[in-house]
């Protein structure tokens, strides 16, 4: 059976040409070696394994919450409340604590929280059939003010100070970073869901087409439901991470951290209306903009210089994805005038 | 046949749906046999998808009774109707465009591996095999946005095979197809039939009805007015029980009174269209038929400018029309009614009375400042002259049936006073009540002296309405007839014929 | 022969409803009329909490506040309309008002000034124009990448705050705070304010140029084709909305006597956020500028009550955000019951 | 405040930091080679003046000095603080974003015996934490507002607080100053309300603003930075209200604003001065002698002083619209008592 993607014009040039065009990943795996390279020449302490290392645990926390937005992206839903959520569990976590001097009881509450938010962000969505762009701006706002109205803008110290805890940012097996670790798996099983279970494939359908979906018998909103839980769980497993490495409940923890996982998954390729992107895209991105800002730091470029580049940076990368996914669009649409010419009209 | 002995696969009962200010359904009775094709016909907006949507669990009904197989069913969504093996192949086909053909063919519901992950092994060649048995050659991991509108369609019915459909309906399934795609769909469906599946087959063509139909059920208003044996009635009966009265012409033809040319197409090239000549005369209605594919759709949005002109000279009586911008083009003259109304033509958000006035803003402002009195005056006026159902001015366009939004197409375009008229498909989707309406509309402007170039691939209404008809094949001209020459043969023969065969000088 | 349809179109225009029926089916009909509702609710019940709420003295400081938030939302409210969107609006309140305050510093002109500042906004308005159309990238996109471009600016053309050292008395007059004297009695942000909405108000409804901006959000295709400049009115609408953010720095350095170049951080959430609340849409087509008014002010209510009642401030952040849930579920709910969704 | 006091030899070390001298090393002392700072949030004043005063003074010694700024971002310090320590400083300079969540980090890189310099709050893991005592500097300037409001305004005191509730020196700075003024007026001191201005001037111009409609009556606002006090009067202004009848009351003096105002004969009299310049001088040499190893007080506390109109010349010389300070004046200033 001949596949559409090599239709009989396609040289191994077309050929190469295509597999650029379709695979996102790709470039954006292409795009991190040249970053890493580009600072690896100008920029002497970028050659130490280190700071890779570091870079991967430093990121781990965005990694997860951006891979759980684009889950939900993909079925065209937003979250707005990643940022504050970081903030709500360190302060749930580290609350339960001092409360229960018991830490799993704390991992358990903050992971809880990202569930019972999820839920409530879903309702609101699927339920009540509110618009999720501003229904999780309101919520992000409400639970930045409620962490405020609790903490009184004072961070939660855990008295119990658990050096287990803490571990979960500072361990390393090897050189590997424990959080990144958490990250990955993470990764793979949100990679797992999306491509290899029903529940991902009528993710996809959802953004692809709603309508569709929901005639052909999927649940559109259980979908939907469940995807705002996963992303609420994934927030809190990101602020879990997070608030390992400070042991303190912060209440100012994630100002501005939905904008940073939204910059990520736009670079990784994502779609805003849903339908289209895929969570290694995504996962690629968010080391590319680490690596970026951590080259940058380490060679003391202002904090506002920093800003320009990282501007530029993402108009460019997502010019770069508009060509290729037109120029993908073109070679489909010449391999199909190819099919149907090579085969004649199927239904004449 | 129909075996009418046998229990019904489907039993509606006094089933009744209202919108806010909308009774869609008033009480409707209905049955589907095994093994029947049922019709449902009714002008645009008398209920008919709205009854679909109820028996496809997409709408709750305010009251009434529904049983599949004799037992009541209550839908509460679209996955308690597949589980009943309900199939809908809807209006407005439901596919998802970036998924591949396999996966639309089994969307919600995927073959799984014991793990209950998804077996992509069995979803392709299930599918595959699903595929061959309707005659459709195509490699199950297509993406379905790259298929054409037919095979689209025929993806729509392998998920009605797939899903062991016991009843599937269409909702006006041939809009969009050729009369070849249409014989393999009526093919399929005989199919369907022979293993005691029960077809509701919606259409506003009435032809195809007494081909393939048993049954027709008529609906007027939300009511059902009556069902009956196909072969104990006709399209004037069953026309007259549409649109309620006797509709004694469909096609209004007034003697033409031909004069100046105004539209002159010459040698045009763009998408779709090589070496284009044309001429259009004043007060003539010159058509161009052709089949699905054959590029009529290109002809009036390259002449417009809406799509780019690579080649050719396009002139409104006598002057120059700049190619690929419709501003000039309007300035100049021309309209365009395009193909797709939702698409690109109407602004669904707005009112009415905004839709109409949207090409003609300049005509009701000075320095862009807009008089609205003027502007509701005209605007009503042409509610008015044009019969438009809407309860106001204000209403919202997306409210409006299929064929009361087309007028208000017409509107926008008639409100500006063109000299020469593009329409292209202007009756698709439409009920037999409102064509004969636009039919009339566009016999009166031909009257004042307009020129119309009336793109179609309906043999009927070309032949009906247009003064000569030029035929269209793979992007070019290929014959032309005068009215009295022109027979559905020679049309037919001519779109299809071979590239070899004589080209006839057109224009 | 004229065929007439079974039916025959009800005369239209004429409206069978009593006019007072008519008022309240259109109050209770539309988002504006949910957001009238609330903040009339809250303007009683702040009326009845404080003695203060109620004076012309704090219904002018709480609307000069708001009328930053409102001028660039009515900018805002017109690129919404037309299906595109403005995240840099927060870095121009920085960039602008440095760029402003500098300019008068050099020159010693008021108008140089505000000219330096609408200059910025219609460059930078201009730039986001060009990226999203002619690039063809969605401007949620480019404008998040020129709010940090932009902000980069501000820190980049100067290390602190520009303090005013001109001296313009002009300068403390024109936008500065509540009651300064002006002949009608009405701060001049908030008299700034009123007049801007009128005029963009009429522009929106009364104009051409504001139909285009509907006809293009609701189907650009559509638009296009009926021979709209859909590119033309769009960069004049990104045009318009950065000079109005700019005109907003500029009453907030004029507050704030200096520049500061970390102003407006999560101003452009703000903005948006009153904008979308008013009713508009990011699918574009709808909104109006009564709508986005009453949501600005109904946050700047809600800003003020908390100081006012003396709560502690922590519940600002909670407030809006339940004020914008609370907004969201009854437009859903009176959008379910008039069957609009 | 919480500290313990420290031991003789700490004392010793405190005072070597003092008297540091770019032209005399101490015998068998070796400079740091880099030095970097994280700060949290340069684009403000203070921070620009303070990274100044220390690369001014890391120059003088032949140090390399880099900054690295969070801008008010936790992760971006913390990650930032892992970076600095890639390039192999040899002594931190840190400005926590806030000092508990912060601990945990601090301690962990202080754990491979680099010297930890910390400025503005205490953080666990620090070598040593330079900064003025915020509570004793407040008491100062509400000890002279109080004085003020004695001879020129009646004796009765109205206050508005413009605070940042979210950071512990800021609160402390809030207390300090009621405090002090409390110990002079007595009841005559009424608090009319606290708001939080975030430190920001747009936002303190905005809550000001409607806390001045509810209290027309307020006559002292005090804010916890140049910018809170600064917006806070811009408010009191605007509002059309007697701004002969109004004290205000600000902390910092870290740029030209407040110094303008103080010059100008604003109703802005008197500033809680922290000289930043001083002390990026103060971070750059307790770095040097904790990386020689002698012992430092946890708290190195810098000098502060109520600045007014008539001290303004002593601590800063103006010259073509640029202040500079005068170190040796500030060297003077007495930080005994405070801790
Ligand atoms: N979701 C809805 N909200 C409000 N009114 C609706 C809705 N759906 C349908 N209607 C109205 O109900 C009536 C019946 O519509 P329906 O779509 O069933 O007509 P139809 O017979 O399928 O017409 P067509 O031939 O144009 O497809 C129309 O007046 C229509 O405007
Ligand atoms: N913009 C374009 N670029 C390239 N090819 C085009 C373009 N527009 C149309 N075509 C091609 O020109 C031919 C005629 O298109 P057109 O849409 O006019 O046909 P049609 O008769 O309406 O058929 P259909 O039923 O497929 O819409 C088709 O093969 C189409 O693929
Ligand atoms: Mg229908
Ligand atoms: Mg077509």
């Amino acid at each position: 059976m001949s596949s559409v993607f090599a239709s009989p014009q396609e040289n191994g040039w077309q050929k190469w040409k295509a597999v650029w065009a379709r695979n996102e990943a790709l470039s954006l795996l292409v795009l991190l070696a040249g970053v890493i390279a580009l600072f690896m020449v100008i920029e002497p302490t970028m050659r130490k394994s280190s700071v890779y290392w570091d870079l991967l645990r430093q990121v781990s926390p965005t990694m997860v919450a951006a891979v759980g937005i684009t889950l939900l992206l993909l079925s065209g839903e937003f979250d707005l409340t990643v940022g504050s959520m970081l903030a709500l569990t360190g302060i749930v976590i580290v609350d339960t604590f001092n409360r229960t001097d018991n830490m799993w009881l704390g991992i358990l509450a903050g992971l809880l929280t990202g569930l019972v938010i999820g839920a409530i962000n879903g309702t609101f969505v699927t339920v009540i059939g509110m618009e999720s762009l501003m229904t999780t701006l309101g919520m992000m706002f409400a639970i930045r003010g409620l962490v405020y109205v609790y903490t009184n803008q004072t961070p939660i110290v855990d008295q119990n100070r658990f050096t287990q805890f803490t571990r979960l940012w500072f361990k390393n097996f090897g050189p590997v970073p424990s959080p990144i670790i958490v990250a990955l798996v993470l990764v793979a099983l949100a990679y797992f869901l999306a491509t290899r279970t029903e529940f991902g494939r009528n993710t996809y359908a959802i953004g692809g087409n709603a309508n569709a979906a929901r005639v052909s018998g999927i649940n559109v909103r259980r979908v939907k439901f469940t995807l705002f839980v996963i992303s609420g769980l994934m927030a809190s497993v990101a602020g879990l991470l997070y608030t390992a490495q400070t042991d303190t409940g912060y209440f100012n923890a994630g100002l501005g951290f939905e904008l940073e996982v939204l910059a990520a998954v736009v670079l990784g390729g994502a779609s805003l209306a849903g339908g289209q992107g895929n969570v290694t895209s995504t996962a690629l991105a968010v080391l590319i903009i680490g690596t970026i800002g951590k080259g940058m730091r380490l060679m003391s470029i202002d904090t506002t210089q920093q800003l320009l580049v990282i501007g530029i940076v993402m108009l460019i990368a997502v010019y770069y994805h508009r060509i290729r996914k037109q120029t993908a669009a073109r070679l489909t649409q010449e391999a199909y005038a190819a099919r149907q010419a090579a085969r004649g009209n199927v239904l004449a | 046949m129909a075996t009418t002995t046998s229990a019904p696969l489907l039993t509606l009962a006094g089933i009744r749906k209202e919108f806010p200010g909308v009774v869609a359904l008033a009480g409707v009775n209905f049955e589907l046999l095994p093994g029947e094709v049922h019709a449902l016909v009714g002008e645009n907006g008398a209920g008919k998808s709205t009854m679909i949507k109820i028996i496809s669990g997409l709408y709750r009904p305010d009251a009434g009774e529904m049983a599949v197989g004799g037992e009541v069913a209550e839908f509460r969504s679209p996955a308690d109707s597949i589980a009943r093996r309900i199939k809908v192949v809807y209006q407005e086909l439901d596919l998802v465009p970036d998924m591949s053909v396999a996966e639309n063919v089994f969307l919600g519901g995927y073959p799984k591996t014991p793990r209950g992950l998804v077996d992509w092994a069995a979803l392709n060649s299930r599918t595959e095999s699903l595929l061959a048995e309707l005659g459709l050659d195509i490699d199950p991991g297509t993406p379905v946005g790259e298929l054409r509108v037919a095979e689209q369609q025929l993806v729509e019915i392998a998920r009605a095979l797939s899903q062991q459909a016991q009843i599937v309906i269409m909702d006006e399934p041939t809009s969009a197809l050729s009369p070849g795609e249409v014989d393999r769909l009526f093919a399929v469906i005989e199919q369907l039939q022979q293993r005691g599946v029960g077809i509701i087959y919606v259409s506003h063509k009435l032809d195809e009805i007494f081909r393939i139909a048993d049954r027709v059920t008529v609906f007027r208003d939300g009511q059902l007015v009556t069902t009956t044996p196909i072969a104990e009635t006709s399209i004037q009966q069953l026309v007259t029980w549409m649109v309620g009265r006797e509709l004694s012409d469909l096609y209004p033809k007034s003697p033409a009174v031909i004069g100046e040319p105004l539209l002159r197409v010459s040698n045009v090239s763009g998408p779709g269209i090589y070496d284009l000549s044309l001429t259009v005369h004043a007060g003539e209605v010159v058509g161009i038929f052709g089949l699905m594919g054959a590029g009529i759709n290109s002809v009036g949005r390259v002449i417009f400018g809406a799509s780019p002109r690579t080649a050719g000279q396009v002139t409104l009586a006598g002057q120059e029309v700049g190619a690929g911008s419709p501003g000039d083009a309007m300035e100049k003259g021309l309209a365009l009614l395009t193909e797709n109304r939702k698409e690109d033509g109407l602004v669904l958000p707005l009112s009415v009375k905004n839709n109409m006035t949207l090409a003609s803003l300049r005509k009701f402002a000075t320095f862009g400042w807009l008089w609205p009195r003027q502007e509701i005056k005209e605007s009503a006026d042409y509610v008015n002259r044009l019969s438009i159902k809407t309860p106001s001015l204000r209403q919202q366009v997306r409210f409006l049936s299929g064929g009361n939004q087309q007028k208000v197409l017409m509107a926008r375009w008639m409100m500006r006073d063109p000299k020469v008229l593009l329409l292209t498909e202007p009756t698709r989707g439409i009920d037999v009540g409102s064509k004969a309406e636009i039919y009339r509309l566009i016999d009166e402007m031909a009257h004042r002296g307009l020129g119309i170039l009336f793109m179609s691939t309906e043999i009927p209404e070309i032949l009906g309405i247009a003064d000569r008809i030029l035929v269209m094949r793979e992007g070019r001209i290929v014959a032309a007839f005068g009215r009295n020459e022109a027979t559905q043969e020679r049309l037919v023969a001519a779109a299809a014929s071979d590239l070899n065969d004589a080209i006839v000088e057109a224009g | 022969m004229s065929a007439e349809i079974s039916t025959p179109a009800r005369s239209v225009g004429a409206s069978g409803q009593s006019s007072l029926q008519d008022f309240l089916r259109r109050l209770f009909g539309s988002q504006e009329g949910v957001l009238f509702l609330i903040v009339a609710v809250l303007w009683l019940y702040l009326m009845s909490r404080s003695d203060v709420f109620f004076t012309q003295r704090n219904i002018g400081v709480m609307l000069s506040q708001v009328s930053m938030i409102a001028i660039t939302g009515f900018g805002m409210t017109m690129l919404m309309i037309a299906r595109e969107v403005d995240l840099s609006v927060g870095s121009m309140q920085a960039f602008a008002g440095v760029t402003a305050m500098q300019a008068l510093n050099e020159s010693h002109s008021l108008i140089v000034g505000l000219l330096a500042a609408l200059a910025v906004g219609a460059i930078v308005g201009a730039i986001n124009a060009g990226a999203t159309l002619g690039l063809k990238i969605s401007s949620f996109i480019v404008t998040l990448a020129m709010m940090q471009i932009v902000r980069g600016l501000a820190y980049t053309s100067t290390n602190a705050a520009v303090q005013n050292e001109h001296k313009l008395a002009s300068f403390k007059k024109v936008f500065n705070g509540a009651f300064i004297e002006n002949p009608v009695r009405i701060p001049n942000p908030v008299l700034t304010m009123v007049i801007i909405f009128i005029i963009f108000g009429l522009i929106l409804s009364r104009t051409t140029f504001g139909r285009s901006i509907y006809a293009i959000g609701g189907n650009p295709e559509a638009a296009a084709l009926s021979g709209i400049p859909v590119n033309r009115i769009k960069a004049i609408c990104f045009i318009i909305t950065g000079m109005l953010a700019a005109l907003s720095a500029f009453m907030l350095i004029a507050r704030m006597n200096s520049g500061q170049n970390n102003a407006g951080f999560g101003f452009e959430l703000q903005v948006i956020g009153s904008v979308l609340l008013g009713g508009a849409s990011l699918a574009g087509g709808k909104g109006t500028l009564v709508g986005t008014l009453l949501a600005a002010v109904l946050l700047g209510t809600v800003n003020n009550g908390i100081v006012l009642l003396g709560y502690n401030s922590n519940w600002q952040t909670a407030v809006v955000g339940l004020m914008i849930l609370t907004a969201v579920f009854l437009d859903t709910m009176r959008r379910r019951m008039t069957g609009q969704s | 405040a919480q500290d313990s006091s420290p031991t003789a030899a700490e004392m010793e070390g405190d005072a070597m930091v003092r008297s540091m001298d770019p032209s005399a090393l101490p015998d068998g002392w070796t400079l740091p080679e880099k030095v970097g700072h994280v700060t949290n949030y340069l684009v403000h004043e203070w921070y620009q003046n303070l990274t100044k005063g220390e690369q001014a003074r890391a120059d003088e010694w032949g140090i390399s000095f880099s900054i690295n700024d969070a801008n008010l971002d936790l992760e971006t310090s913390l990650a930032a603080v892992d970076d600095l320590v890639s390039q192999g400083v040899d002594v931190l300079n840190f400005t926590p974003v806030n000092e508990e969540a912060s601990g945990p980090k601090i301690t962990e890189v202080a754990a491979t015996g680099l010297p930890i310099i910390c400025e503005s709050s205490p953080t666990a893991g620090c070598t040593t934490l330079v900064s003025i005592d915020d509570y004793a500097a407040g008491f100062k300037v509400g000890v002279w507002a109080g004085n003020y409001v004695n001879e020129n305004l009646g004796g009765q005191a109205v206050v508005l607080d413009v605070g940042l509730p979210a950071l512990t020196t800021t609160v402390a700075r809030s207390t300090g100053f009621w405090d002090g003024l409390v110990s002079v007026l007595g009841d005559n001191a009424t608090l009319a309300q606290s708001v939080d201005g975030q430190g920001l001037k747009d936002q303190a111009v905005t809550v000001s603003a409607d806390a001045l409609t509810a209290h027309p009556d307020v006559n002292v606002i005090f804010g916890i930075n140049d910018d809170s006090a600064l917006g806070g009067m811009q408010s009191y202004e605007a509002a059309g209200l007697d701004m002969d009848a109004l004290l205000v009351v600000g902390f910092g003096c870290e740029g030209n604003a407040c110094k303008d105002a103080l010059a100008e004969g604003s109703p802005y009299k008197v500033s809680a001065a922290m000289f930043p310049e001083y002390q990026g001088r103060l971070l750059i040499d307790a770095g040097i002698v904790a990386f020689n190893g002698v012992e430092l007080p946890p708290h190195l506390i810098a000098p502060s002083t109520p600045i007014t109109a008539d001290n303004l010349g002593d601590f800063y010389t103006l010259e073509d619209g640029a202040y500079s300070a005068n170190f040796d004046a500030i060297a003077q200033i007495s930080v005994e008592g405070e801790s």
